[in-house]
């Protein structure tokens, strides 16, 4: 009866992101503020909050109107500046590949993942190493995606990607800002997180913990 | 925190709510947060729409009028408006001419602009964008943005074609450079502290508009030092000597008062007679600023005769004025 | 202290050619410190001369112009000009009309003035005065200086005579009423330090323009509530309702960006609605400002017809500009 | 040769008083800060150079001449604010009163001081209480008077002046100001020495130094 991740595991994944973002809005914006312009955690707050009032509202009938119509659109139209378009294409990607099915299995979902990352790349200009939540993104995707064909199960794989998002972020700190206002700083952007490596890293923690349990 | 407002979330909203009730040529939507020439769309005339985070009033709502922009989309503080706001004004203010999106270069303002152009050509509008990077230190949209709107706004109130005041945008941009020092950071509603912490005996060179922290971090220099840090990599970027002269602006951050704005002015003054550059127009005041950072903006603009009779060419907007 | 200058002792003369520089229309004495509209004396036109100390720009020399002042006389920051600058200015643009002082009340701007006014009269001069004592705490003139200058500017303009133009000032130093708020001190470039400490939870109430205490120290609170502090004693001073409304003017004083004067505005007008006070014209902006002073000043001015014609007239100056 | 007071000696009391002015600068400064606007040390200081730099360069050939030409009108034209043309006032007055003399007697010295004192509070429309500089000048005027008129000599009546002006300066303190920029305080500035009375009694002082030594 259909895959491993269904539309009541995907609004579970994004409520816990969101109740991650609340709790983490502060951190997040001090890295913001380090390097960028202070508003990355209020920004992802304000946003979250909204899609979780969307979510409260609505009962989605599948992948595509939860990701594209409650997710994307609300993260559109409420966070702003460049997370919230990046964010919201990704999950919109993922909507589009998802169809209108009600449920995904393992790799499917894998499959949306990737395409919804190379979307972010696309509209961000971004590649591997400009110090941006890209950095966290692939290597989790890369990840999730040899640990399922490796035969691991949705849950490690998850929590793999998870250990590969958190090392990526980590990774954005000795680098040199390349996109996005951190690379106004030059050389000055080395030594600091990138505060959208960081959302990124929760959003894949998030995924390990609602998705994860729920396939066991 | 030490500002004049009530819920730092309601910032933006109250203050559009001041823009609309103290100026009758204005018409401001509260809900997209956009602010219209009140006789928009203006019949036959190519429209302008910019837009970006709030916090550096008076640019773009003040600048909403006769000669300069049909519409305004203000974002959050620092955080560029979103593709629908965007959407929405442009097909407001279309008239059947096209409209021009005139974008500060910030991945965020540029990524929602061209989401906003997408939807907008999925309803079959015509829209040109032009990215202004005028920044010496990161190609950031900064200063020339007031520039590039009076006189893309002028084109246009002229009579000009979409892809003319396209043109025209993109060749102030070419011809304009800018660079930034903040002697102070600045404090964003939401946030409640300063985004960088700046010592009594420090000035951050190379800033944005956005409260950033600068290029580089020096000790805080007289006036005519500072004129030089500013002036010695826009004068290293571009040729301004010859032609019909520049345009120079020096701008106010938001928390330097006036009478340091007119000094600095003499001392970049000063510097570009030494150049061989000629002034031919200037405006000094704060036109585009970081909230209540103190420090100052230089923007220079090569002009040419026709550049500089769209300069001249009436504008009635909130913050800038004159002809007619 | 963290200013764009370079010596203390030469902001007032430095500040003074970059206004020269920027301004075509201006004709700056540098010796004496006045800053004249290029073609004064203007022939049968009763002239206006105002003045005080420095650090409240574009007060006064921002407001000289067609339409407004035809001398601004600049002291030292914060200290009034002296006789010998004023005499100077009062002979340079009388063109036979007469000449009209505008005084701001404080002991030194009067008795500089009114010794000019004397060495004047002993030189066949026709002077008149006017003091402005809008401030409702301590009868200083503040924020309707802004207000009486452009009106009484319009009406010299009009051809009106010596004793008309200054009964029309007269008449709007009758009707308006100031109150202004710090939310920081400020610092006088020759002393170096703040004026006086303020605490970063504490407001002062009551403040006039040169970076003085106010009246009281508060909790710093929402705007609606400062507005409230502000718009209360104002309204208690003076019947504002009936007539042909009010021009209400929110004033920036220096350090405070647009936004918040803004929102700020949105309170004023929302406390005015309901008190039944209709507001016909409006002014938004830093005009009278203290160095880099953090806070405003509210202004409420009972308007008549004639006034408002007056307020609605052209004006030609740095600092404000409209009409024709 | 005429009486005790001269136009060198004059012209040391306004050296002396410049010196004084100089080395106490701040601290006036610092007491208009707390009741008026932080400029009085910076404004006397800016007119005294000025005077002892107009001092160097002209000999005035009598009373007049040095406190009209040289003092009142480069003050007039330097101080600014209130207490510019105050002082002017004052040092004006003096020097109607001494005509085209060279000298003064102690009685004429001191009736002069009074005509400058009436002529300050003239100007100022001030009176006793309001806390100003005239609370330190009045009392010293009438002290010098009085020790005059009790037959003591020019030294010891300055003297005694000098303690009355200073005696004058810190009575002011508790007092509600209703003169210049402390008046709009209302009662914060009770507990605030006037500085215009401080620069006063600097003045008082400045004369008993240079005129008390001069006639012994
Ligand atoms: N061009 C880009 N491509 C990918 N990610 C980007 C790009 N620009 C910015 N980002 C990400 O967005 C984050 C900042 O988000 P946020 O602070 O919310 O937006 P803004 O920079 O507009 O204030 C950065 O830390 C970075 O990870
Ligand atoms: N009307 C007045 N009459 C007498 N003295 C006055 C008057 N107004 C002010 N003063 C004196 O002047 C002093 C302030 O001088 P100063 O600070 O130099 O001028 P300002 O007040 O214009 O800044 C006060 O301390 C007070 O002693
Ligand atoms: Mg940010
Ligand atoms: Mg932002
Ligand atoms: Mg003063
Ligand atoms: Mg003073």
């Amino acid at each position: 009866m259909g895959g491993t991740v269904n539309v009541e595991s995907l609004a579970r994944w994004i409520r816990t992101f969101a109740r991650d973002i609340a709790a983490n809005q502060d951190l997040l914006t001090r890295l913001d503020s380090a390097i960028g312009d202070a508003d990355h955690g209020v920004n992802m707050n304000r946003g979250f909050e909204a899609v979780v009032a969307a979510l409260d509202k609505h009962r989605p009938s599948n992948i595509a109107v939860l990701l594209r119509d409650v997710v994307a659109t609300t993260l559109l139209n409420t966070v702003g500046g460049a997370a919230g378009v990046l964010y919201a294409t990704f999950f919109l990607r993922i909507a589009v590949a998802a169809g209108q099915e009600r449920s995904l299995d393992d790799l499917a979902f894998a499959k949306a993942l990737r395409a919804g990352l190379e979307e972010v790349a696309q509209r961000g200009k971004v590649a591997a190493g400009d110090k941006t939540m890209f950095d966290a993104l692939a290597p989790a995707v890369e990840a999730l995606e040899g640990a399922l064909a490796g035969g691991a199960g949705l849950s490690a794989a998850l929590r793999r990607a998870t250990v590969a998002a958190d090392a990526g972020r980590d990774a954005t700190a000795p680098m040199l800002a390349r996109k996005g206002r951190a690379s106004y700083l030059g050389q000055r952007s080395i030594g600091h997180q990138d505060p959208g490596a960081a959302s990124a890293a929760l959003l894949i923690a998030a995924a390990a913990t609602a998705l994860g349990e729920a396939s066991g | 925190m030490k500002k004049l407002i009530n819920d730092p979330a309601g910032v933006v909203a109250e203050a559009l709510r001041g823009m609309a009730a103290a100026h009758p040529g204005l018409r401001v939507d509260q809900q997209n947060k956009v602010i219209y020439r009140a006789d928009a769309p203006v019949a036959g005339k190519v429209a302008l729409v910019s837009g970006g985070g709030s916090g550096h009033e008076p640019l773009h709502g003040g600048f909403v009028g006769l000669g300069m922009l049909d519409a305004a989309c203000a974002g959050e503080v620092f955080t560029s408006p979103v593709p629908d706001q965007i959407l929405q004004a442009t097909k407001a203010i279309d008239a059947g001419a096209g409209v021009l999106h005139i974008v500060k270069n910030y991945s965020g303002d540029v990524m929602n602009f061209e989401m906003a152009a997408e939807f907008a050509a999925e309803s079959a509008l015509e829209v040109r964008s032009v990215v202004i990077d005028d920044d010496v230190v990161g190609r950031r949209g900064v200063g020339l943005t007031v520039l590039v709107e009076k006189i893309a706004g002028a084109a246009a109130e002229q009579g000009r074609s979409l892809s003319e005041v396209a043109d025209v945008a993109r060749k102030v941009n070419a011809g304009g450079r800018s660079m930034g020092v903040a002697l102070t950071s600045c404090t964003v509603p939401a946030v409640g502290r300063p985004t960088f912490e700046l010592p009594e005996t420090d000035m951050e060179i190379g800033i944005g508009i956005h409260g950033e922290p600068g290029r580089q971090r020096l000790p805080l220099a007289p006036a005519k030092q500072v004129a030089e840090y500013l002036l010695d990599p826009i004068l290293a970027d571009l040729d301004f000597t010859g032609g019909d002269g520049v345009i120079a602006f020096v701008n106010g951050m938001g928390g330097t008062p006036l009478i340091e704005l007119y000094l600095m002015y003499h001392e970049v003054a000063t510097i570009l007679g030494k150049s061989g550059v000629r002034i031919a127009r200037s405006l000094v005041g704060s036109y585009i600023t970081s909230l209540e950072m103190a420090g100052c903006s230089v923007t220079v603009l090569r002009a040419d005769d026709d550049l500089l009779k769209l300069w001249d060419a009436p504008v009635h907007t909130a913050a800038l004025r004159w002809g007619r």
